[in-house]
């Protein structure tokens, strides 16, 4: 889960990072009343969780009381990667002489917390990791903490500071990464850091996105995940457990594990136009498969649902009971097409014909997708 | 590969559902099942599998030298650093929702143990007609010689189904686990199917996202003789929304569709479009029959 | 610093330690309205800052009102090991089946943590440390945390638990571990934990001691150190940073180095009989040594004051400015006999001397303390 | 011993107001100070030594190879580990108040790879007319053939100028630290003196409490051939307060002054009741003169 710039902030600075003075709106005047209240000028922000959000214009400075207010409507109606903000950050704007990136991350592939920090930071900055990568440094960091203050401070030498550059920069580097541990953090990223010419160090920009699957144990108060999904469908899947992203055409998928979920989709996406993805996990029950039922009818005007699981760890027997519930109860009427494998399959088979489903007893998903071209052929001619 | 005959099953958190239900279906595919553990319950037999409280007595009860977890996400770091120190070196941890950070300890413990250790998330292992550590459906699998090693828990059981009815057997189905940080990475499972005399062909059934394939792609080329083919899920899914700038970083251009299927191209690995190609794809190769 | 039970106790409690409900009350009234409120038989616990307090007779059970009233204003009243209670503990009573031994500990010889635990616990388990060390086991910790369940697990089957009882036991000796490290304790230390014939275990005593030199970074709410002084005296010297011990002599004292005090102490005592126990560490200032002289003389009766001060790390020519500001301020008449020696000695004499004070130019505190024998001899005759 | 010709001393807080006067101290004995360290102050000189960010940059420009610090307590920890990391290998740990949970980390960290660590709340060490690294006051030390080991600051002043005074030079005087842990115990300073042709006695300043006294006691029987002898402050300090029952459990019956007396005795170790005695056991013992 991403956090919002503000609530990435408001940990940073309990962690002793500072951070620009700044207010939460949620319309125009309140946005004014803040401006005022911090002194102009301020940067209005848009709340959203998308990156490149200043190239998008979700960014904007104003000077006067009259900026703040046309700003800020202009904002609050903005389409910024497809998101429209619900808040707005007013934020006093601060003069810096130099902007950095600072950035603590997991990389994936060695399974280790690696530390980015680039002399040149900002809107740009993807830019001088493609075109300077001599200008990056990648510090790989201890799996269980154990980072250092000196080792910051070397950091923060290495960058080309010293003095008290070099002491505010090392101290906001060693706390990011505090902030990363102890947030079981997968990103923790400053973009940019604002050096003042007095060497005094701001977060201006701050991304915060912690491990979902860590929450419970983390001791700090972060909103539920499920409230951060913008889509209703997806968030009610988030709900139910299930990962389900909206997609713009008519054939719903629900499918065991995201690999068979994707090949569907790519198989699908080759001749007709996938509504959704949808993978279960391993927690398939009756119940579940009912709200995945629920979950792909939501969507409007669905030509057909096509169901691909494994009976692995997955009792697929129950799930059918489930799908074929739904269809009695709701007197669903579009062509499902099922491929059910494993354990117990000839069961599942036998109570998802029950329920009309049409069952494909091939083992490749490809068969699968070719009969349920062939059944919404027949019923077009 | 892995597997073999001389290798002893613990099940952890054998008393669970799960676990219950899994220890089952792998001795009805006679796996050598030989002990579980649940904390607390010692004592106890599942389907006639004597139960420990902990892995140290199993081991020195049972001569158990494998494991696979079924064990709740929040204690899966517990139970790996307790399998690992009771000298335990392989370990098939089929939870999902594993901490990432926790994953990163077990990863860096691992390497420095010697321990081959799949998963997060990861259907597990089987070896056709000899036996399974994890949760694959087995009525899909048929000995032969080609192994498969897969991203996706489902996706390897597609491939295997397809490759059975296409006549061709597998030596080993490894999955590696589905989750960003992996215990094992692709490379060093190529290595074993390199080395594996049972396995003369590999498919690699990949997905978008990561760099596990790119990283692959260039061991292939410096240390891999065997046939290869590869299948990468997700062509069509929409990209993800980016998260900051860190993994630019990290990983470069590396994750599309696109870069896995150029850099496996370059070195001569085949790519299969679709699961149903692999079925082509071992009767050119001459890889069908057991 | 130690805590008191109840503060331990409250502590364990937010870790998922189990301990019994309790109330700390101030007077009689307030124990039996806490006896009633929790039910009887409740434990009555007078709270002390001292070991043994149990064969000391304060801890009470009473069945009922009656006892709570009786037995409440006698541990109001009742000195235990020189201490009167200011706070009683009420507590639920609990049946419990076993009664085991869990501490964790700082060996300072081999600068490592230890946890030691005992399969019998109680008032007597010194007896047992003593008697049956077979029966005690003690385990290295790792310097830095990393402690984990299973390793608990191991430790409570080596106790002789199974099932139940070795869940709940292994969980709070996992837990009492957490809290030494997130502490950053001296000892924390469970005598006895209580085990029911359920397998339930219960915190039926605690012991937290915590490292006063990094109380500033523990991420709780912690008494002030001075505030636990009973001492008037010993407590003033807490709060000017100086150690302060009391004894029952009249010749003062005030040494650098806590080596050199001892020592001093040891010398004067074989001939005359020490006041009080004062070092002042690495911090003399001529302020300072002012409120040195302050402390020193509270005590009534006073004969004499020693003075025994290197000029190492300590400056003290400024210390004697003190010692002499508050002999002029006051009119203090007694002797005062100083050793000196070190960096900036001459000065630091002279200053003395100004002030009337007997400088002894030797290398040895034997020769002062012979000198201040003569001088005091002098005196009475 | 520890301290020689070849010694560059690096001094950290250097800039403070004690690490800067301590520095004028140790100059003024001819000590070789090279260099100085305070993060943010690098390029200032103090008393001419020049200030740098890093240890690692003093290491490399100055060839730095012993420290001391001046550092405030809270940051001792990773003061160690930075100087360690730079590769010194003697450090002289200064500060009071450092926390017990930190001394235990450095303490492993200096065994690990190698370090003679002194403190904290050491005086540090001199060795007559050579140099000092920390706080002893010159002026009470001469140079002879008697090794001092000390738990206390003062007291190895004290025992120095009784020494001098008697016509006993020093060969090396090493304050441990009088912490409840130190980085660097008594057996392993006794080991240094025992090899160090320079020392022909030693005088050890113990006090109650711990159990330095008696395991070094255990040490002398079996490793050290030179004559000892010792003096145990704290013999008429009231005991204090016992704190629970695990230092029972540690220490068992060690760490009165009857106990160490007792443990030394029995080794053949002489007993100093009193400071002034030393004069007279060095005289016996023919160790007077330089």
């Amino acid at each position: 889960m991403r956090l919002q710039e503000y609530e990435a902030k408001e940990i940073f600075k309990t962690y002793g990072i500072p951070v620009p003075e700044f207010r939460v709106v949620r319309d125009p005047e309140a946005a004014l009343r803040a401006g005022l209240d911090l002194g102009l000028p301020v940067m209005l922000k848009a709340q959203v969780l998308v990156g490149g959000r200043g190239k998008a214009g979700g960014v904007l400075k104003c000077e006067t009381p009259e900026e703040v207010l046309t700003f800020s409507e202009e904002l609050f109606r903005r389409e910024i990667k497809g998101l429209v903000p619900k808040e707005l950050m007013v934020e006093k704007a601060c003069e810096v002489e130099k902007e950095i990136y600072l950035g603590c991350a997991v990389d994936g592939y060695e399974g280790r917390p690696v530390l980015i920090l680039s002399k040149r930071g900002g809107v740009d900055v993807e830019d001088v990791f493609r075109r300077h990568p001599e200008k990056v440094n990648k510090f790989p960091l201890p799996i269980d903490g154990g980072f250092l203050p000196y080792q910051a401070r070397g950091l923060s030498k290495e960058l080309g500071f010293s003095g008290e550059g070099m002491l505010s920069i090392s101290k906001v580097i060693y706390l990011l990464v505090k902030v990363f541990y102890e947030y079981e953090a997968l990103l923790a990223e400053i973009n940019p850091l604002g050096v003042s010419s007095g060497g005094d160090s701001i977060c201006l920009d701050a991304v915060l996105e912690v491990d979902n699957a860590a929450l419970k144990r983390i001791r700090a108060n972060l909103p539920n995940p499920a409230t951060r999904i913008e889509n209703p469908i997806e968030r009610k899947g988030r709900e139910i457990g299930v990962t389900y992203v909206d997609l713009d055409g008519d054939i719903g998928i629900i499918s065991s594990g995201a690999g068979l979920g994707m090949c569907s989709m790519d198989i699908i996406g080759d001749r007709l136009r996938p509504a959704n993805f949808l993978e279960t996990g391993g927690g398939i029950t009756e119940e579940l498969l009912y709200r995945c039922m629920e979950l792909v009818t939501m969507k409007p005007n669905l030509r057909a649902i096509f169901i691909n699981v494994y009976g692995g760890i997955n009792p697929i027997h129950e799930g059918a009971k489930g799908v074929v519930r739904f269809i009695r109860e709701k007197g669903l009427k579009i062509p499902i097409v099922a491929k059910a494998l494993g354990n117990r399959q000839e069961e599942t088979w036998e109570i998802l014909r029950s329920g009309g489903v049409e069952v494909v007893e091939e083992t490749d998903t490809e068969s699968a997708v070719k009969r349920l071209c062939e059944i919404l052929e027949r019923g077009r001619s | 590969m892995l597997l073999d005959e001389n290798t002893r099953v613990l099940v952890q958190g054998i008393t669970g559902r799960i676990g219950s239900i899994q220890t089952k279906y792998m001795l009805e595919y006679h796996t050598n099942v030989v002990a579980g553990v649940t904390p607390g319950k010692g004592g106890m037999r599942v389907h006639s599998v004597p139960v420990f409280d902990t892995v140290q007595e199993a081991v020195k009860e049972t001569g158990a030298n494998a494991s696979v977890f079924f064990v709740p996400a929040p204690g899966v770091l517990d139970a790996f650093y307790e399998t690992v120190d009771a000298g335990i070196r392989l370990i098939v941890v089929v939870p999902e929702h594993v901490p990432v950070h926790d994953v990163m300890k077990m990863k860096e413990y691992a390497k420095e143990k010697g321990v081959v250790a799949l998963g997060p998330t990861t259907p597990g292992l089987l070896v056709p007609n000899l036996g399974k550590m994890g949760i694959m459906p087995a009525s899909l699998f048929r000995p032969g010689r080609v192994g498969i090693v897969s991203r996706s828990g489902t996706l390897s059981y597609e491939f295997a189904g397809i490759l059975s009815d296409h006549g061709a057997g597998q030596s080993t189905v490894v999955g590696m686990g589905a989750d960003p940080v992996v215990l094992t990475n692709l490379v060093e499972i190529l290595r074993l199917f390199e080395e594996d005399p049972k396995t003369e062909g590999i498919i690699i059934v990949g997905e978008v996202g990561g760099e596990q394939e790119e990283m692959a792609a260039a061991y292939i080329k410096a240390h891999v003789t065997k046939p290869v083919a590869a299948y990468i899920a997700g062509r069509l899914s929409p990209q993800g929304k980016r998260m900051g700038h860190a993994g630019a970083m990290i990983r470069g251009e590396k994750g599309s569709w696109d870069g896995k299927v150029a850099a496996f191209r370059e070195v001569g690995v085949d790519i299969l479009r679709s699961p149903i190609e692999a079925g082509q794809w071992v009767k050119a190769k001459g890889l069908t029959g057991a």
